[in-house]
């Protein structure tokens, strides 16, 4: 087996409590890189492409990759595949802190877990050995507590916990897997998935090691990958000064900052909440994932004033006034989108989400959506049991709680903004791709990424191809974020880089700073095979392929890579990019044609043989 | 110049002697020792066979010419006249002092059982014993007595190949280390591991077959084996100081300059009863750490200094078959606040006991990671050792048993720790009674160098 | 504190938590990365905001040293570090709960206690912080660790005060 | 006179506010009566390499002057500047 694994995964029946150790397949493992890439193919390979993803039927995914668990820096990550329930496509859910590195150092590479327990369980993994234990007591707790209580009953103090909170238990389709507290793989309803299966948590003691192919080749590629890091103003300065939160001002000031549904492009709240103003205030410490050298997560506390209005006591065993977050994309959709300019307010409704285990950018969407409705009289106080204008603070965080338990109108807005706008007759207010909402940058300001969400596999998503760095920041000679012209190359490589970014165990933030002129050669001092940067470019090709695949037999079409008509027709109203829309149908067709694929989004055969997938 | 004699070559004694060599160039220095001085706890490794022999011992000539002692091995005291400052050892020498120490250490307790003096019925308790096990090499054995000291050779048994067996007169395992819960956890692990331990059972007799031993409990029933170890207790070497005039309770009771109650005469280790740090009081703690704390007290003292000792804290750790335990202080929750956790599905146990928000013992079982692979085991021990107070601290352990770490660093223990040691703020100094010439300097791993070129 | 001597000086407002240090060290001992092998582990107080590296102070009275029935510790003279030497060493756990500081630590693998020894006086986990929050020079230890303590020990203060 | 609107809290201290009134008919010329009002570290961090810093970014009513006429770039009265540092290296590719 290629070194930087540990070459095996572990596969759990969850319907008859059988777990399996195998083998990982080594072609595989090369070809795909790992993280991302190695749990597509095995979901391609185990899972039928049309299931539920809430049956047993669906399987889920738990993947490392070669370098997570190595010195590399960020080698902190690791994913979640599985067929994600707001989207029906398959799903790559990311995240870091400490849980991916401890199940490296327990042994293996992936977790395969399928079917469901007839009660709800946890999985306990300390290294060879492994079980499944009762979770019954721990069923209807939050993140924080059910953490520290399995912690407790491993009786390790350094044991690492991921876990659903009561989002995933009910089932709400963008519930959040959240690990270590406040790293959450986030997106797509993972969390559901898991709680479909009943398996409130995986809780992982590892205490073996990751061994390395060529040592001195490793070392020396990391001191390289750290130093760049340290020269690039983002990840030397930006990202450990601001956090993600940098970009609040940044993005408002280009005219790109979704506001109020998307009905604005620049929120005149933005300096409230942004990453100046929750450092002047807020900010205790800045906050790394394992390995990380950029630690760009945020330590934060409510403000002075804030303090009473919004304690942050959302468990009793836990948390006291300080917080992590809010990442740039959740004080948007819990901020700016939702019309809210009160800081604490956001950390409260992100801490919430944290515990309630829910991915912040859908529900603030979501909720964004459902006070477009109030306000154009669709819902009235009676349906959502309480006034839902833009900027009501008590509303976000009451539907916040109300969606976790699925009580009352939190029903409704459990389902996202794509099912609830059809509910309510009123499907035009989904601002969102494949049933998953946007992130914080507006696609018609910025084309190439309107081209990047409309044709993610996932969903809606700003991490599939960030190409805000080569349009909106002037980096590189890409044409500017209004013009059409080359988008189509352009978020085609942003993908297949930043799949394959995905696929090593390393943080796309790294990115900022290095390329994969500096990642390839990590890979391949730690595996042993010769990584070149056009090889781990293919790989990220190769998986994207994959990804699209299966979700074509899973019933997405062309007609799915798309943007909500208000992107296509309805131009921004004011500011640096008012009057532009999206010129999607411009872009797609160079899209596919730098894919390979057909002019009707297929891959054609002779890409896909290309690739070794035919 | 002084005249020193040291009556026990155990850690104590060792200890001591080397305490007044490095503030006394000068003095004359005598160690009694009816054997050559060794380690006891590095017996267990003797049996397993995992050590070079030569670890066993911690003097020998060069260590004497070096520390300029003169070594009498092979007597022990007979009787002391204290009025004369003069030893009487049983060889019919005299040795006269101006500062003695006894530092006797124990002996094993047997219980009035017939049969024991068959030479397949051996102590676990000297070089000696070790070597009368060796020599049989058995292949079954029934350890009676499953405290500390039957309990510290299982695994080096078991790497032997044996089979062995527990006899235990009490109904748990380990009192005088674990609360009953955690030693019920070890029993049970070890229960899982095929090995048996026979609790609330009395042994009535022991026959030797000729090929083995046949041990007879009270209840009638006979288990076979081939050799018995015992290790049922021990007590005191002091029968010497009879008619000494020097007082005596548990031990030889010393002040908190280990001095006895006549001022030429001190005592260290096993054999004094010392200042016990956490009740103020006295007691007898017959472990390695406190025969080094009174050996270096004593012998600082004894050469001159004013050092006094704040006391000995009991502690102890084991390892059974990958389970780890290891206890501080107060181990039995008797009659006291404790909190902590227990898990015995996966071995895990943790406790700690109160007195007010001071914690004054506690314990640890769990598997490497969670004991000794943790910082936990040894922040235990800071916290019960300063007594420090944790005011709204003890609350938030109790809420949180597996947070020691936190805890520890908001106490300001380390603080305490950093600014205090043993000799009135000597810093220790290398070298000990390590045998010339002296282990090279340690050289870097080399994977130091592939890490830091750059 | 030995004149002379450096030792590992700790900025814990520079800590971000990423156990490079922890990475680098358990290099330095096995050549790999194993974490549950490092002899410095970062404590990660989330509620506090409030992070550090946190190894052997390389105290004064050494109780490691002074409970090992076997003298596998000594004091390394160029650096004044303890360290313990592995061939001598039995493994019989006795420094690991004489420690007051659980900086002493057990291999399960090797059987033997493992220390800080400073790397013989080039500390690896120095080479590897991002944030320069460990230093090598000659301090006393004693003031970072009560500072931390203190910040530690005021953040629960503070917020049982906000319970009330 | 345009609008000089800062973000990131260095650049705000170095400049002396978050919003400034400056004159200045083209982009450059603004700069300049920025860097006569800030001093010599301003100068350092807007044009230490030679020309316009690799990681300023300068945007005329939320429009990259990249895109414009880059330090020609006119201004009239009620035209805001931003500008900020937003350091990256492209990827791909790189």
């Amino acid at each position: 087996m290629l070194k930087g694994w540990t070459g095996t995964l572990l596969r759990v029946d969850l319907t008859n409590g059988n777990i399996e150790r195998e083998a990982v397949r080594e072609d595989w493992a090369r070809d795909f890189a790992g993280g991302r890439g190695i749990a597509a193919r095995y979901l391609s390979e185990e899972v039928d492409a049309r299931v539920d993803p809430l049956a047993p039927a669906n399987s889920i995914i738990f993947a490392t990759g070669p370098l997570t668990g190595t010195n590399s820096s960020t080698g902190a990550r690791y994913m979640v595949v599985t067929k994600g329930p707001l989207t029906n496509c398959m799903t790559t859910s990311n995240s870091g802190g400490l849980w991916g590195p401890e199940l490296k150092f327990a042994g293996y590479d992936l977790l395969i877990l399928e079917g469901r327990s007839p009660a709800p369980v946890y999985l306990w993994i300390h290294d060879e050995a492994v079980e499944l234990r009762s979770a019954e007591h721990l069923w209807g707790k939050g993140v924080f507590e059910t953490e520290d209580r399995v912690k407790e009953e491993t009786g390790f103090p350094d044991t690492r916990v991921t876990t659903i909170g009561p989002a995933g238990e009910n089932l709400v389709k963008y519930a959040a897997i959240v690990n270590d507290k406040f790293r959450a793989a986030g997106r797509s309803g993972v969390g559901a998935v898991m709680g479909s299966k009943n398996l409130k948590a995986i809780a992982v003691r590892g205490t073996g090691a990751v061994e390395v192919a060529d040592p001195a080749g490793l070392m020396q590629a990391q001191w390289a990958q750290k130093h760049a890091l340290t020269q690039a103003p983002l990840t030397s300065e930006g990202l450990p000064g601001y956090g993600t939160l940098a970009l609040m001002n940044v993005v408002n000031e280009h005219g790109a900052l979704p506001t109020r549904n998307f009905q604005q492009a620049q929120f005149e709240g933005a300096e409230e909440i942004s990453g100046e103003r929750l450092v002047e205030t807020r900010l205790q410490t800045n906050k790394a994932c394992f390995a990380c050298t950029i630690a760009c997560g945020r330590v934060s506390k409510v403000s002075e004033e804030g303090q009473g209005r919004y304690t942050l006591n959302t468990s009793p065993r836990n948390w006291r006034e300080a917080t992590e977050g809010p990442e740039y994309e959740n004080a948007w959709s819990l901020g700016a989108d939702c019309g809210i300019d009160d800081l604490d307010l956001i950390l409260k409704a992100n801490t919430l989400c944290n515990d309630l285990g829910l991915d912040p950018i859908t529900l603030g969407a979501t909720i964004a959506a459902a006070m477009e409705l109030y306000e154009d009289g669709v819902l009235t106080d009676k349906e959502v049991g309480m006034p839902l204008p833009f900027g009501s603070g008590e509303a976000l965080i009451a539907l916040t709680e109300k969606t976790a338990s699925r009580e009352g109108f939190g029903d409704l807005l459990a389902e996202g903004s794509k099912r609830m706008g059809d509910a309510l007759g009123r499907p035009d207010v989904f601002m969102g791709v494949k049933g998953q909402e946007f992130p914080a940058y507006d696609p018609r300001a910025i084309q190439g990424m309107g081209l990047g969400y409309a044709t993610s596999n996932r969903g809606a998503c700003h991490l599939r191809a960030y190409t805000i760095s080569a349009e909106m920041l002037g980096v590189g000679d890409a044409e500017g974020p209004e013009s059409p012209v080359g988008k189509g190359e352009l978020a085609a490589a942003f993908q297949n880089v930043s799949t394959a970014v995905d696929a090593t165990g390393l943080c796309l933030f790294l990115t900022f700073g290095v390329g994969l002129d500096e990642i390839a050669p990590l890979m391949a001092a730690a595996t042993g095979h010769p990584y070149t940067p056009a090889e781990l470019e293919l790989a990220g090709e190769r998986i994207w392929n994959l990804e699209r695949v299966w979700n074509m037999q899973a019933g997405i079409t062309a007609a799915d890579d798309t943007l909500p008509k208000r992107m296509l027709e309805q131009p921004i109203p004011a500011g640096p990019t008012k009057g532009q829309t999206s010129r999607l149908a411009e872009m797609l067709p160079d899209y596919y044609a730098a894919r390979g694929w057909s002019e009707d989004g297929h891959p054609s055969q002779e890409k896909l043989r290309a690739l070794g997938l035919g | 110049m002084t005249r020193h004699v040291i009556l026990g070559g155990g850690p104590a004694g060792i200890h001591a002697v080397e305490t007044i060599r490095q503030l006394d160039t000068e003095a004359d220095v005598t160690l009694v020792c009816d054997e050559a001085p060794c380690a006891r706890m590095v017996l267990p490794y003797h049996l397993a066979g995992t050590i070079a022999p030569g670890t066993l011992f911690t003097t020998d000539d060069a260590w004497a010419l070096e520390h300029q002692v003169a070594l009498e091995i092979g007597c022990r005291a007979h009787r002391i006249d204290a009025a004369a400052h003069r030893i009487e050892l049983d060889d019919g020498r005299s040795l006269d002092y101006d500062r003695l120490l006894v530092a006797t250490g124990s002996s094993p307790a047997r219980p009035p059982i017939e049969g024991l003096d068959s030479p397949r019925v051996v102590d676990m308790w000297t070089v000696a014993d070790a070597g009368t096990f060796l020599e049989q090499d058995p292949k079954d054995v029934v350890i009676v007595g499953a405290g500390f000291i039957g309990l510290v050779i299982l695994d080096a048994l078991i790497k032997r190949g044996c089979r062995v067996r527990f006899l235990e007169i009490a109904s748990v395992i380990l009192p005088r280390m674990l609360d009953a819960n955690a030693a019920g956890l070890i029993s049970a692990h070890l229960a899982n591991k095929g090995i048996e331990i026979l609790t609330g059972e009395a042994l009535s007799q022991i026959e030797d077959t000729g090929s083995g031993c046949r041990l007879t409990l009270a209840g009638g029933d006979t288990l076979d084996c081939d050799l018995v170890v015992m290790a049922t207790g021990i007590h005191a070497n002091r029968g010497f100081l009879e008619g000494a005039g020097i007082a005596t309770d548990a031990g030889i009771l010393v002040d908190d300059h280990l001095r006895t109650t006549d001022p030429a005469i001190f005592a260290a280790g096993d054999v004094a009863e010392g200042p016990d740090l956490l009740t103020g009081g006295h007691a007898v703690h017959a472990i390695q750490p406190t025969a080094i704390d009174h050996g270096r007290i004593a012998g600082a003292n004894m050469a001159g200094l004013d050092a006094a000792y704040s006391g000995s804290l009991a502690m102890n750790v084991l390892h059974t078959q990958a389970l780890e335990s290891c206890s501080f202080g107060r181990w039995s929750p008797e009659g006291m606040e404790s909190t902590g956790l227990s898990n015995p599905g996966a071995g895990i146990h943790r406790q700690y006991i109160w007195e007010d928000d001071r914690l004054v013992g506690g314990s640890l079982v769990g598997p490497t990671a969670a004991v000794s692979g943790a910082n936990d085991a040894g922040m235990l021990k800071g916290l019960v050792q300063t007594g420090i107070s944790l005011g709204t601290w003890k609350d938030y352990l109790k809420d949180h048993p597996l947070d020691l770490r936190r805890v520890y660093v908001a106490s300001g223990a380390p603080k305490a720790l950093l600014s205090s040691n043993l000799l009135t703020g000597r810093a220790s100094t290398g070298g000990g009674y390590r045998f010339p010439p002296r282990p090279p300097k340690r050289p870097r791993s080399t994977h130091h160098a592939v890490l830091v070129t750059r | 504190m030995t004149s002379a001597t450096r030792t590992l000086q700790i900025h814990p407002d520079r800590c971000t938590g990423c156990k490079q240090c922890e990475l680098a060290c358990s290099w330095v001992q096995t050549g790999t990365f194993q974490p549950s092998r490092s002899l410095i582990r970062v404590h990660v107080f989330d509620e506090e905001a409030s992070f550090a590296p946190y190894t052997c102070f390389q105290c004064d009275e050494a109780w490691c040293m002074q409970a090992c029935p076997v003298n596998a510790i000594d004091v390394e003279p160029d650096t004044q570090a303890k360290v313990v030497i592995d061939d001598v060493c039995v493994g019989c756990g006795l420094c690991v709960i004489a420690c007051p500081f659980g900086t002493m630590f057990f291999d399960r693998g090797s059987h033997t206690a493992e220390k800080c020894d400073l790397c013989a006086d080039d500390p690896a986990c120095v080479h590897a912080c991002p944030t320069a929050a460990i230093e090598y020079v000659e301090a006393d230890p004693v003031g970072w660790i009560s500072a931390f303590g203190e910040k530690v020990d005021a953040g629960r203060r503070d917020s049982l005060k906000g319970e009330l | 006179m345009p609008t000089a609107r800062f973000l990131g809290i260095q650049l705000r201290k170095l400049a002396g506010g978050t919003e400034l009134s400056l004159e200045g008919d083209t982009v450059g010329k603004l700069l300049e009566a920025l860097i006569a009002k800030a001093g010599p570290e301003m100068e350092h961090l807007l044009f230490s390499e030679g020309g316009l810093s690799r990681d300023a970014r300068i945007l005329k009513n939320g429009r990259n002057i990249g895109l414009l006429d880059a330090l020609a770039t006119p201004l009239e009265q009620r035209d805001t500047v931003t500008v900020y540092f937003f350091g990256s290296r492209s990827y791909p590719g790189g």
